[in-house]
């Protein structure tokens, strides 16, 4: 019963600030309020028997990424959102559309939901858990087994993404 | 030894296309002019050896590699030089070369790099063509079919600082470019159905099965398809209206590209397919009907057309349906010995005009001609030959081959469309006259008419008949004289091509003289073979090819040809008379003798009075009909309307749809996310 | 079996070995010093070449993720064509524009190799990683010339529906993954096989989503609409190069997942991508008709494109199979090459990417001229070229599997699509320009080479395209 | 214990307020922030699945996903910095320049 709570408890605080986020137009809040979604998240994962994943989670995601944008924010100077330079002429461009892009995710999330709902064993605890999925060892070796193509493939990754970061953001002008 | 027939004109081509610019007139149109004769050599000894085989066997096929090979669908690259193509690879080279030697003196005012770019241009043209007619498959013919489209286009608005011209070719690309959609639908069709697009094999897999009923099977839907292609090529109903407004081009390529060759390239087409063709009874129906009736309207129009080129453009049209009425008929020899002999007269025609036009310093109009007999006799006389053969006087090639088609029209029992095609003969015979007299008899009238100048619309510039805005049209130079004092009949390069193709407007139907009249049809023998099944690849010959006009029961079909012959003849010399009637002796005879004669003159104005009965119940309902009914009301509004109302859709639902990308990355992401909705929803609440 | 394992990863080591070794000559060149960078590049892609054709027909697999099977072999070299070929042109463009060098190859070359792999992997997890390479070096590339404001624009709108549809894609991956339990093609295959009596909305869902991801990068409509923005922005190098190789990498792993994985789906999927391909076509053709920027226009005409290849994977049988490669190749050379063309002309003041730029280059660069007059003939699908046979192909095939409808769209589409290919050549040829054109008088040599190759390479896939054709027939008849 | 439909729910509604977010905000960063929720969603569709089948490939594809998150931030951001130094506006709006 306790866990229902929790788990009702982390959901709900994941959904709430994951809405805030995108209901605030001081994107400095919007960060603040993701890493707490980030956080409710990396409680959901402990409940799913994966205390790796919600470390990560929690280092990478809340810390590593979440202070980049942070960091992007406050360079840029944190702008409001304006109005300046839109142009509202096109019929497209007008803000009903962005209700319309909403209730589209309205549609999206019956969609999905009914979808989930009519697959056979949904109601089913989700998982025995237990060591073969919680337990790290076995994630390391299955990751370093089975997994070794795609991590070496996403070392390419993480240096395309480096070389493409330093292309852009450097000043005008900055030979290296 | 085919494959070098295209490769001659082809290396013209490469030359002047690469070194053209740096090159003098005189060798960049020697080359290209070598070039053709070369071909022409070429396939004048090929077809030397193809008639020392014997009948029936005459087929030489030469593959140059494979073309396409995978799974069970194979194609290879291969010319076939039989009958058929002989014959057509002698007009195209033949006349081909003509009109290039012509075109060295027609086109010397352009400078050197535009020369070059003319005879590169026209080169390719004939390159592609004799692919064209040399193919032995479906695809290979596609390649020239397409090539020669091309070549037409660029070719309509070589003078493209002038509007017209630029619009003119526009609107022969358009209107082709449905054809051509036809087209190789028709080709897709037959190579899922029959697994082949070789023209034999082909006609032996359908030779196997009994004629389709209906236009739903699969030969007859193909065959449809394919026809519709060739009425966008060959200027038919409804797919014609390019052909009028292609006269922009320069006259040697309306002559060679828009009379001779590239235009009876459906004719030719049809004629390939013969056998397939035949499978379908209810397309050779409608390409009866359609000929018929294009030639008819065609006809009708070229007489109240004031524009020298136009009248032939719409003479063109007129003749192209009748070869398609032959073909419609089964008469598909007939058809072809129409479209050799009209190569000659047509091609001389041009020319002619081109001569006129160039003499004139670029006038078209023939209101501001007139009186040119004496000062162009070369140009006169041979354009005369031309007329006399279109219109179908005896002994003259026209007559043999027009003959023909009427005939077996009428054999055929398709008695509507013989009287079609007989008031069509009628028709040629007068405007083509109306065109001689008013271009080179009576006084020079300079600008005489040019006065009310009407508000009636310029359409893609054509010239409304009597409504005489002068258009000025630059011809090789663009100032006109005003007296016609100095006028200078066609130079040398000129002058000999005119003559050559005048005797063989003359002498080119005595290859297929008719039995009836002593003759021996040597042409529709020749051909025969490559309108059947060809014999089985080492298996004995087919037997000799049906005589048809021979034994006992020819004796009736002789009478009867005979005095077809005879109604042709007359009508012929109607048509003439005709013509001199309303536009040499009205304006002449009549004028000229009232002031000396009063007393006859008072007779005359009777005869003139009979002549305004004539005019007011005949000619101008004629004129009114063909020019606002047929000539505005078809072909401008509706025709055109349906090929610029295709284009302008296209346009506005461009415009409309390009509006929707509206720059910002939100509505790429709607449209992102709609997509993503509905591709869930299919699958959700299917 | 470790050394089995490396064989099928060859040539997608080397080209990264390649731009590993582009990265470390920029590094530790001395300033000022002009270091042949690109020639580097080039070698890496020859090797990759060679250990491609010394796969052939071997099966190899490696590390179970990795196939380099003659499908992804063929992709392979469609690839690394296209990789040659730009950085052929790249280099006189590098030179001009003022770009770094380093940075650009490096990032040239890395997504090559993330195509590469998305060709042959057989792992969804591996498609996405190898999908995210591949986008990413080429948002960067988009933007690269960060002084051109509209360059960072089309960069950026290019990213964020780029990320937008990745995370569209990666969910449907998910619930493969939960439905499945692996994301392996064979086991998944295999798992759906089993199911394809009794489809579960999920299955269904997955596969709509999946759809998306793919629709995405080969901008199908309506996933379409970054394409236009995107093509015009980028430097005309980068266009052609992210039209045809990402359109190449992402077609391989579109087909290899549909066709083998999803394949007891197909009669789910088809009407699907029916549409899809039919939109495509229309709307590629249709808005391109109105385009006055030459780069827009061919944008619209590579979304067309997209279309007719999309029809060929509707079709699935064997010739549709063959031509979808087929297809591929042809359009990859000629599009690298048409873009080619426009980037030789442009300048670093002026990109002379309006069709108005055009008028009368017959007359100012007749060479150009020319081989631009080849590319547009074969993109618009005239013979003899290259464009011709692979359409051919795509309609007979999409006939003979009884898709009349989307044949007789194919076709009117493909001929209206002319009109606006030849508008450029009759600009070419048959106008004359206002004022003088700001463009370089000679071209350099080393483009004028690369175009000349791929010219030479369309007219010989148009004249004698039967070697190319039984390879592409067979190389996927193995594996699907 | 909780039903695994229930995390699935979850994750669909953290990934339609991800993708409403694209459309809802006109702040670029906020956008990014948008993008990072729909694949965090997908992450806990994955751990989710993975618990279900009892292996640890779930929780794997995980980490992938967070490096190629984390990629996309980092090229994400450079493009916005880019973006703003053209025009000093983070608005999506004003970046329409190519149209049409």
């Amino acid at each position: 019963m306790s866990e229902a709570l929790v788990f009702y408890f982390l959901a709900g605080l994941a959904i709430m600030a994951s809405a805030l986020v995108i209901g605030q137009r001081n994107p400095m809040y919007s960060v603040l309020l993701l890493i707490a979604s980030f956080g409710a998240l990396a409680g959901l994962y402990i409940q799913l028997d994966a205390p790796f994943v919600a470390v990560a989670q929690i280092i990478i995601y809340a810390g590593a990424i979440m202070v980049l944008f942070l960091f992007v924010v406050m360079l840029l100077n944190a702008p409001q959102e304006d109005a300046a330079g839109w142009d509202r002429s096109h019929p497209l461009r007008r803000p009903g559309m962005s209700r319309i892009g909403a209730l589209l995710a309205l549609l999206l999330v019956v969609q999905l939901a009914w979808a989930v709902l009519s697959m056979s064993g949904v109601e089913a605890p989700a998982g025995t858990g237990g060591d073969a999925v919680s337990s790290v060892r076995a994630l390391g070796r299955t990751l370093f087994t089975d997994y070794v193509f795609a991590f070496e493939a996403t070392s390419i990754l993480i240096l395309v993404a480096m070389i493409g970061a330093v292309m852009l953001a450097r000043r005008e002008g900055d030979e290296a | 030894m085919l494959a070098l027939i295209p490769l001659f004109p082809f290396a013209g081509f490469l030359v002047n296309a690469s070194l053209g610019r740096r090159l003098p007139k005189s060798v960049s149109g020697g080359v290209a002019s070598a070039a053709m004769v070369a071909a022409f050599a070429v396939a004048g000894t090929s077809v030397l050896a193809l008639a020392g085989m014997p009948p029936g066997r005459r087929a030489v096929e030469e593959t140059v590699y494979t073309w396409i090979a995978s799974g069970e669908f194979v194609l290879d690259l291969t010319f076939r030089l039989d009958p058929l193509s002989a014959v057509m690879i002698l007009v195209v080279t033949g006349i081909g070369a003509l009109i290039h030697v012509y075109s060295t003196a027609y086109m010397h005012e352009e400078t050197d790099p535009e020369y070059a770019r003319y005879f590169s241009y026209l080169n390719l043209f004939a390159a592609f063509m004799l692919v064209l007619v040399l193919g032995a498959n479906f695809l290979v013919l596609f390649v020239g079919w397409e090539g020669v489209g091309l070549c037409s286009y660029l070719l309509i608005g070589f003078w493209f600082r002038k509007k017209s011209a630029a619009d003119a070719g526009k609107k022969a690309f358009i209107v082709n470019r449905i054809g051509d959609y036809a087209f190789v639908l028709g080709m897709l069709l037959l190579v899922t159905r029959f697994g082949t697009l070789d023209f034999q094999r082909l006609a032996a897999v359908v030779s196997a099965v009994p004629p389709e009923q209906g236009v739903c099977g699969a030969v007859s839907m193909a065959t449809l398809l394919l026809f519709i292609g060739a009425t966008g090529k060959s200027a038919q109903i409804p797919l014609y209206t390019w052909l009028p407004d292609a006269m922009e081009g320069p006259t040697p390529v309306s002559a060679l590209i828009h009379a001779a060759t590239m235009v009876t390239a459906g004719v030719y087409m049809i004629g390939r397919n013969a056998v397939l063709f035949s499978h379908a009874p209810e397309t050779m129906l409608i390409v009866a009907v359609v000929g018929a009736v294009t030639a008819l309207m065609a006809g009708t129009i070229g007489l109240v057309q004031n524009d020298i080129k136009r009248v032939l453009a719409y003479s063109t049209v007129s003749q192209l349906g009748l070869m398609f009425l032959a073909m419609g008929v089964g008469a598909f020899g007939a058809g072809i010995f129409h479209l050799y002999t009209h190569a000659f007269f047509k091609a001389l025609l041009f020319l002619g005009s081109g001569a006129v036009i160039h003499a004139l310093h670029g006038e078209q109009d023939i209101r501001h001609m007139g009186g040119l007999k004496r000062s162009l006799p070369v140009t006169y006389w041979t354009f005369l030959i031309g007329s006399l053969a279109i219109a179908g006087v005896p002994f003259l090639s026209g007559f043999f081959s027009k003959d023909e088609i009427l005939y077996e029209t009428f054999r055929e029992g398709h008695l509507l469309l013989w009287v079609v095609a007989a008031v069509t003969s009628l028709l040629t015979a007068v405007y083509m006259f109306r065109l001689v007299f008013l271009t080179f008899h009576g006084e020079r009238r300079e600008g005489a008419t040019g006065t009310h100048a009407g508000a009636t619309g310029d359409h893609d510039g054509a010239i409304p008949p009597d409504v005489g805005a002068t258009v000025h049209r630059p011809g090789a130079d663009s100032h006109r004289q005003d007296a016609g004092s100095h006028l200078h009949d066609a130079p040398a390069a000129m002058a000999v091509v005119l003559v050559v193709l005048a005797a063989g407007s003359v002498l080119a139907g005595y290859i297929g003289v008719p039995h009836a009249i002593g003759g021996h049809n040597r042409l529709g023998e020749w051909l025969a073979p490559s309108f059947q099944v060809a014999a089985a690849e080492g298996g004995e010959a087919l037997a000799p090819v049906e005589p048809v006009e021979e034994g006992g029961a020819a004796g009736g079909e002789a009478a009867l040809e005979l005095s077809l012959m005879g109604v042709s003849s007359l009508i012929a010399l109607a048509g003439i008379g005709l013509a001199a009637f309303i536009w040499l002796r009205r304006r002449q005879l009549a004028d000229a003798m009232a002031s000396r004669f009063p007393a006859l003159y008072r007779l005359l104005l009777n005869k003139y009075y009979v002549d305004e009965i004539y005019d007011a119940a005949v000619v101008q309902p004629i004129r009114i009909g063909s020019q606002e009914g047929l000539w505005r009301g078809f072909d401008v509004r509706v025709v055109d309307g349906v090929v610029n109302g295709t284009g302008v859709a296209i346009a506005a639902g461009s415009a409309v749809l390009r509006r929707l990308q509206t720059g910002s990355v939100r509505t790429y992401a709607g449209s992102m996310f709609i997509g993503v909705v509905v591709i869930l929803g299919y699958y959700l609440w299917r | 079996m470790l050394n089995a394992s490396f064989d099928a990863i060859v040539p997608m080591l080397c080209v990264t070995l390649a731009a590993l070794a582009v990265m470390g000559a920029e590094a530790f060149r001395s300033k000022g010093e002009n270091l042949p960078i690109g020639g580097l590049g080039i070698v890496g892609l020859l090797g990759a070449g060679v250990a491609t054709v010394l796969l052939w027909d071997r099966n190899a697999t490696g590390f179970g993720v990795i196939v380099a099977d003659n499908f992804a072999l063929f992709i392979t070299a469609v690839l690394l064509a296209v990789g040659v070929l730009t950085i052929m042109f790249s280099s006189p463009v590098i030179q001009r524009d003022g770009l770094p060098k380093g940075e650009y190859y490096a990032l040239v070359l890395f997504s090559i190799a993330g195509m590469i792999m998305m060709a042959s992997a057989n792992d969804l997890l591996v498609i996405f990683i190898a999908l995210e390479i591949l986008s990413i070096a080429v948002y960067v590339l988009t933007g690269i010339r960060r002084d051109d404001a509209r360059a960072t624009e089309a960069s950026f709108k290019y990213f964020l529906l780029g990320a937008f549809s990745s995370a569209f894609f990666l969910y449907g991956i998910a619930f493969t993954y939960g439905l499945a339990g692996s994301t392996r093609l064979d086991r998944i295959g295999a798992y759906l096989a089993a199911q394809s009596m009794s489809a579960n909305p999920l299955i269904l869902v997955a596969l709509g989503l999946l759809l998306v991801g793919f629709a995405f990068k080969i901008s199908a409509v309506p996933f379409h609409m970054w394409t236009p923005d995107a093509y015009e922005g980028a430097p005309a190098v980068v266009t052609g190069f992210m039209s045809t190789g990402v359109k190449a990498a992402a077609f391989a792993a579109f087909a290899r997942v549909f066709l083998s994985a999803f394949e007891p789906f197909s009669a789910e999927w088809a009407p699907m991508v029916w549409l899809l391909a039919a939109a495509t076509m229309i709307l590629g053709t249709v808005v391109g008709v109105a385009q006055s920027n030459l780069k827009r226009m061919l944008a619209y005409s590579s979304i067309a494109h997209g279309g007719y290849l999309l029809v060929a994977l509707v079709a699935a049988n064997d010739i549709g199979k063959a031509a979808i490669l087929f297809y591929l190749l042809a359009y990859a050379v000629t599009n690298v090459a048409a873009f080619g063309v426009i980037a030789l002309l442009g300048t670093r003041e002026a990109a002379n990417d309006d069709l108005r730029d055009y008028a009368g280059l017959w007359h100012t660069h007749p060479a150009l001229a020319a081989l631009m007059t080849v590319c547009l003939l074969s993109l618009g699908g005239l013979p003899p070229t290259a464009g011709f046979i692979g359409k051919w192909y795509v309609f007979s095939a999409a006939i003979s599997a009884g898709y009349y409808g989307l044949a007789i769209i194919g076709v009117l589409t493909s001929v209206i699509s002319v009109f606006f290919y030849l508008r450029v050549v009759v600009m070419m040829y048959m106008a004359e320009r206002q004022g003088p054109l700001a463009a370089p008088p000679r071209v350099a040599a080393v483009g004028m080479a690369a175009l000349v190759a791929s010219i030479a390479a369309i007219v010989v896939l148009g004249v004698l395209p039967t070697t190319v054709l039984d390879l592409a027939a067979a190389s996927i008849a193995t594996i699907f | 214990m909780i039903p695994l439909g229930h995390y699935l729910i979850v994750s669909a509604v953290l990934f339609a307020i991800g993708s409403a977010g694209v459309f809802l905000r006109r702040n670029l960063i906020t956008i990014l922030l948008s993008v990072e929720i729909m694949l965090n969603a997908v992450n806990l569709t994955f751990v989710a699945f993975g618990r279900q089948h009892g292996t640890v490939d779930g929780q794997i594809v995980v980490f992938f996903v967070m490096t190629v998150a984390a990629a996309e931030a980092a090229v994400g951001l450079a493009i916005v910095i880019a973006l703003y130094r053209h025009r000093e506006s983070l608005n999506p709006d004003a970046f329409t320049a190519l149209r049409w």
